[in-house]
């Protein structure tokens, strides 16, 4: 079980595909910084086809605007539990 | 010399660096010296007029609301590009302050209206 | 646990070092443990002593030496990276007859072995980068 | 405690940043430790293997030629994925030093074994 | 008449599109830094559609092992020569 | 024909800050006038006096300070992105309290304002820059 991390926005998508082919049944996909913004409507269905559970940084979901409405989000406290509960942690950038 | 009308163009999310801020900072630069500035924000720059951006937990200062001041200084053409809001889906979305949408051919009229050209 | 974080970012370059920061400060205020902090690429300007932003606007460099202080941290800059990068300390700045050092005090020059260690004395890494 | 195995992933193209020549270094340092280090070339980084770099003209170093001697230090890993071949069409393209290519599965599968990963 | 240049990889696809759509007829494009990737093989297809004038900076092909066949290249002098005989330049990053 | 060179990028953060080193250069050896260049953003690093690469790397500070003297250039650092970012000369050095200065000689601390002027006086005015 891996925790992944992405911070870059939609635009740049080969990020995001690079991200989402590594994530395995059990990992969890932490959206950071700018990819909150993958929760924007437009977005957001792209996210539904990962294998992994998909959660957001609270803070940066704030700061950006992004609605947190059907979202799983955690705080910097939280961030720092799943580091601790997935056995790895890859950061997409 | 005839003062030439000024063109910034920001392409980036607001906090992701300080490109959104230092956009802001150089129209109103141009603005004190009289130079005739026009902003346009493209692709992720369009994100910086989502509105209810709240910066305090990331200890930063958030761009929005600078954006809503430019017209005191005479810089009231904010221009974005339907291919920009296409970009993130959001043509009807509210944004503020609320830009003029531009279309492709718009867009490069706008280019070639602007003899000087800052890229941020 | 036993974290080790990597900062890749300069302050102002992106979002990468500010949230490294505060994933820095949970961890701790969890009762975790941070083995160090390395910072390498753009990373290295964390550690500037010369930053003075305007007082409205919070400091990297002083946060992360104020965090150093609270919890004795171990902050290590990449000195390969910092040298070509213009972060000095007083023996590398009289190695290379530099007029000055710049780095923050509570950061220390040391080398990729820093790095290495860490990745096995560490139970997790993290690395905290961006764009360029 | 034991030596945890190491995977160093740059995805950035040569002389881009200075991320190409770092991992080279991560990856030689970590070889000095006795770390066993694989090297996985993603995305932009599969262009660092392009044969016949001449960057004279830009006076920088090319990171090509350091990746060519990893094998002296017993880094005799490098990977790449289908993916990233097929972002730029480079599939039939003679690669140097060849990389070895690994699908998706095969990726996942990489990462799974390596709890230390460094992004560069 | 303008010039634009554009130094981004073809994986940022985002920065090619505002580029791509922002040439006029009788503009052109130099191509520098990672842009001269858009001139490999499987990306050159794409710049044919552009209205523009497509050209790279040498040192750049040479420096990242990208055939100049069939492609027009200026050196350092020529991209000033570029900067002059055009109106105004727009640079995309 | 009178040109200005915007530079947002630091050495090794992007090939941005090399390109228009070697855009400067040409334009010089073609006869054309350089009116300034304005460092912002990330480019205030160009100007650091403590940059100090390995003797086979080449070091973008020096090589514009070069660049300045042989063709009196004028090398202009925005002063607030230096001051966020840890370049100081003396002046700025003692009003923000700081243990001492890096800004090279040949570059000079100046505001925007350069930047607007540098506007109106030139022909064609080029940003160098990167992602982030």
């Amino acid at each position: 079980m891996m925790l992944h991390t992405l911070n870059s926005s939609p635009s740049d998508r080969t990020t995001f595909q690079s991200c989402a082919a590594s994530l395995s049944e059990g990992d969890s996909l932490l959206l950071i910084e700018e990819a909150v913004y993958w929760l924007l409507p437009h977005h957001r269905h792209e996210l539904t086809r990962l294998p992994a559970r998909i959660l957001a940084l609270e803070p940066d979901l704030l700061a950006r605007g992004v609605s947190s409405a059907g979202v799983n989000y955690v705080d910097d406290a939280g961030f720092v539990e799943l580091a601790v509960t997935h056995g790895s942690v890859i950061n997409w950038f | 010399m005839n003062a030439p009308e000024v063109l910034i163009i920001c392409r980036r999310a607001p906090y992701a660096s300080s490109a959104a801020r230092d956009a802001i900072d150089v129209a109103l630069s141009c603005a004190l010296f009289a130079l005739p500035v026009t902003l346009l924000l493209l692709d992720d720059a369009v994100l910086q007029l989502l509105p209810d951006q709240q910066s305090g937990g990331i200890g930063q200062k958030n761009p929005n609301a600078m954006l809503g001041v430019l017209p005191m200084y005479d810089i009231d053409r904010l221009y974005t590009s339907t291919q920009s809001l296409a970009l993130h889906g959001l043509e009807d979305v509210r944004l503020d302050p609320a830009p003029i949408v531009l279309d492709q051919a718009e867009i490069r009229a706008l280019l070639a209206r602007h003899p000087r050209v800052i890229m941020l | 646990m036993k974290f080790t974080l990597v900062v890749h970012c300069a302050p102002y370059q992106g979002a990468a070092a500010d949230t490294a920061l505060r994933f820095a400060r949970a961890l701790l205020a969890g009762g975790h443990e941070l083995y160090r902090v390395f910072f390498y690429r753009e990373g290295v300007h964390n550690a500037s002593a010369l930053a003075s932003p305007p007082r409205d606007e919070h400091s990297l460099p002083l946060a992360w030496q104020r965090l150093a202080q609270e919890y004795q941290l171990d902050l290590v800059v990449c000195v390969a990276a910092a040298l070509r990068r213009g972060i000095l300390d007083e023996n590398e700045a009289k190695r290379h007859e530099k007029p000055a050092a710049n780095l923050a005090s509570g950061f220390e020059l040391s080398g990729l072995g820093q790095l290495s260690e860490a990745l096995i004395q560490s139970d997790r890494v993290l690395t905290f980068g961006g764009r360029g």
